[in-house]
């Protein structure tokens, strides 16, 4: 004999709606008996799947049926909108975040003035890399000796960091004053910076790693 | 203090815990130094201490009396003076400013005296504490709403959108300074490299001029006396300092005279008339 | 001269579909622009969002604008059915509510302002918080002088706490009517504000074109 719920399940529109958020956030297909777990008491959610599934029919999104378990998925024929080619994350080199810094500080840059701020010769890779990522162009050639080609920073870098425009990066003192520059570099704390006897020495920058802009950890 | 306002009492802050001993010494040096400033515990600076005095007088933040406010505010210093309780400087520059307002407040406006009248100074105060009011209940209001992850979801299954490029660079605006912070202060913690190539020493100057001075019965320039290669750049200054400071020495031990006709005019010295 | 497409548009019915698909595919807004970008020539997403907010409207899932951006989220009366979903966020100090909420409601802001408001320094961290969780960024300059930096707040924010715009945070106009988001000029009519060890902040040489070169000579 089972026991009457104290309230009347809410009527069958609202219990649509749950099956529909549940569904929209979960990260996985939920099935009926997890659904039902979910919702209040007498809920009857196979038949709040079934009239979803009519409402979504023919939509952008339908609701489909996976094993036990039910997900949104988007229309079949409107794949092409998606081109699911895998785009793949990786973490900007040291070498190519600190390249890329300096272009944004102090374009137009020459690679020899990079070169100057970061102590340690810039591989081609590097500056190739941000040139592709869309984030870095050549500018205009310096006029002086030799002409060197200038390097900065470009509309897809601002976009991608927030900025309305390059000159809104904050300076040294005031990284400082708002706490975005540690007193002490982290990480760096371990590392003796210069050994004796080679005062060259620029950190752990040397590191053929870093030349070539490989060191992803 | 008026009887009506219930005192707002100064504590005493817990003090920190103790360090790990392989602390850096610096690092407890600068503790140590902080633990000395005691804060008032529970409060954000001297303006959330007046909101909160403020607040004791129930009555509307427009209607505050700034004058019982300063009062209120200058016994809650007096009795943590009394506790022993030391304040941070903060608070301690607030209690000069309202003791300065409050008996500007009480005595008569001086006619010569420029800038904002007391009362002025008065409704500003009050104005920022209302600001400050107004920005709390703001804040408050902000994280009662409904939050992305709390009470409103994103889609649980999103679907990879493809971009034109199959690789994406996870950096972000902080990285990026970060990255150019630590460049341009790396030479901030670089220990000092001693550079001996290019370093005259002051006992081999003194060696120098001692050996050269017995020569000199006129006046000569201190510039003669550099080693040969050691006249210009970073040498020179070098060889130019210690050479001096080598006369000096020599000066105060009798040996030789320094003469210079006007500032900056070229250094000139002798042996000492009757020295050996 | 635009050259003409070469075949008509799609019916809005089906550009409401497709804009469904894109939006509830992706975890993030999607601009208008985004959306164009990817549709046929000749669509209009903007129409084709406003038609499906209305078909959205009072379901488990709405369309939400945040910005110039619109996203799928569920209804927040829903949220007693989402307790495996809710994301454990870092409790944010009261400082950073404060701070967070001058930025909101003044910005843009320099640091300077938001401590003149506070009456007290920002401690390290606070703004290096909000920036990192997505809510604050980096404004335009303001040009007086030592052109300090300002600060925003960002379409994470907005998304985050389900603001359509800046424009609609809560008791703005009835703040902005009692003249509490009117600068003031400080200075002389404020209280005292005591900083912490940053007396040689000094605007000038925080301009990044200053910093290139300034120490190295």
């Amino acid at each position: 004999m089972s026991e009457e719920p104290d309230f009347p399940p809410p009527p069958l529109a609202e219990q649509e709606r749950m099956v529909e958020a549940m569904l929209f956030a979960s990260a996985q297909p939920v099935s009926l008996r997890d659904l039902a777990d979910r919702m209040p008491q007498g809920a009857d959610p196979a038949e709040a799947v079934a009239s979803l599934r009519r409402r979504y029919a023919g939509r952008g999104v339908e609701l489909a049926r996976v094993g036990d378990s039910f997900a949104f998925r988007t229309a079949a024929d409107l794949s092409f909108l998606m081109q699911t080619e895998t785009v793949e994350t990786r973490r900007l080199s040291r070498a190519a975040t600190e390249t890329l810094a300096i272009i944004a500080y102090h374009q137009p840059v020459t690679r020899a003035e990079i070169e100057e701020i970061r102590g340690v010769a810039t591989s081609r890779g590097t500056l190739d890399q941000l040139i592709e990522q869309g984030w870095v162009r050549i500018g205009r050639r310096r006029m002086t000796p030799g002409r060197p080609v200038t390097f900065v920073v470009t509309e897809g870098f601002l976009d991608h960091f927030g900025l309305e425009s390059a000159r809104d990066l904050p300076g040294l003192s005031e990284l400082r004053a708002a706490g975005l520059l540690d007193s002490r570099p982290p990480g760096e704390m371990s590392v003796p910076l210069v050994r004796e006897g080679d005062e060259d020495d620029n950190g752990d920058d040397t590191r053929p790693g870093d030349l070539f802009g490989e060191e992803d950890d | 203090m008026t009887d009506k306002v219930t005192p707002l009492r100064p504590r005493h802050r817990t003090p920190p815990a103790p360090l790990p001993l392989e602390v850096a010494t610096a690092v407890e040096e600068r503790r140590a130094e902080e633990a000395l400033i005691v804060d008032v515990d529970g409060y954000e600076g001297p303006l959330d201490l007046l909101l909160t005095l403020a607040r004791t007088q129930k009555v509307d933040l427009m209607q505050v009396s700034i004058l019982q406010l300063a009062e209120q505010y200058l016994g809650f210093v007096e009795e943590a003076r009394q506790l022993r309780i030391e304040l941070a400087a903060d608070y301690l520059v607030m209690a000069a400013w309202l003791a300065f307002l409050k008996s500007r407040l009480l005595l008569p406006p001086d006619p010569e005296e420029d800038g904002p009248s007391a009362e002025d100074l008065a409704a500003h105060l009050a104005f920022q504490l209302e600001r400050l009011d107004a920005m709390r209940k703001a804040a408050a209001r902000l994280m009662g709403r409904d939050r992305l992850g709390q009470s409103r979801f994103l889609r649980g299954m999103p679907e990879q959108i493809a971009r034109r490029r199959s690789v994406t660079f996870e950096v972000g605006l902080i990285d990026l300074m970060r990255a150019y912070a630590r460049l341009k202060t790396r030479d901030e913690f670089r220990p000092y490299a001693f550079d001996r190539k290019n370093v005259f020493t002051m006992e081999q100057a003194l060696e120098r001029v001692r050996g050269l001075i017995g020569f000199a019965g006129e006046w000569t320039a201190l510039s003669e006396f550099l080693p040969d290669g050691w006249g210009s750049g970073e040498r020179g200054r070098s060889a130019t300092a210690a050479t001096f400071a080598a006369t000096l020495e020599l000066a105060r031990e009798g040996k030789l005279e320094i003469r210079q006709d006007a500032t900056f005019a070229p250094i000139t010295l002798r042996r000492k008339p009757g020295a050996e």
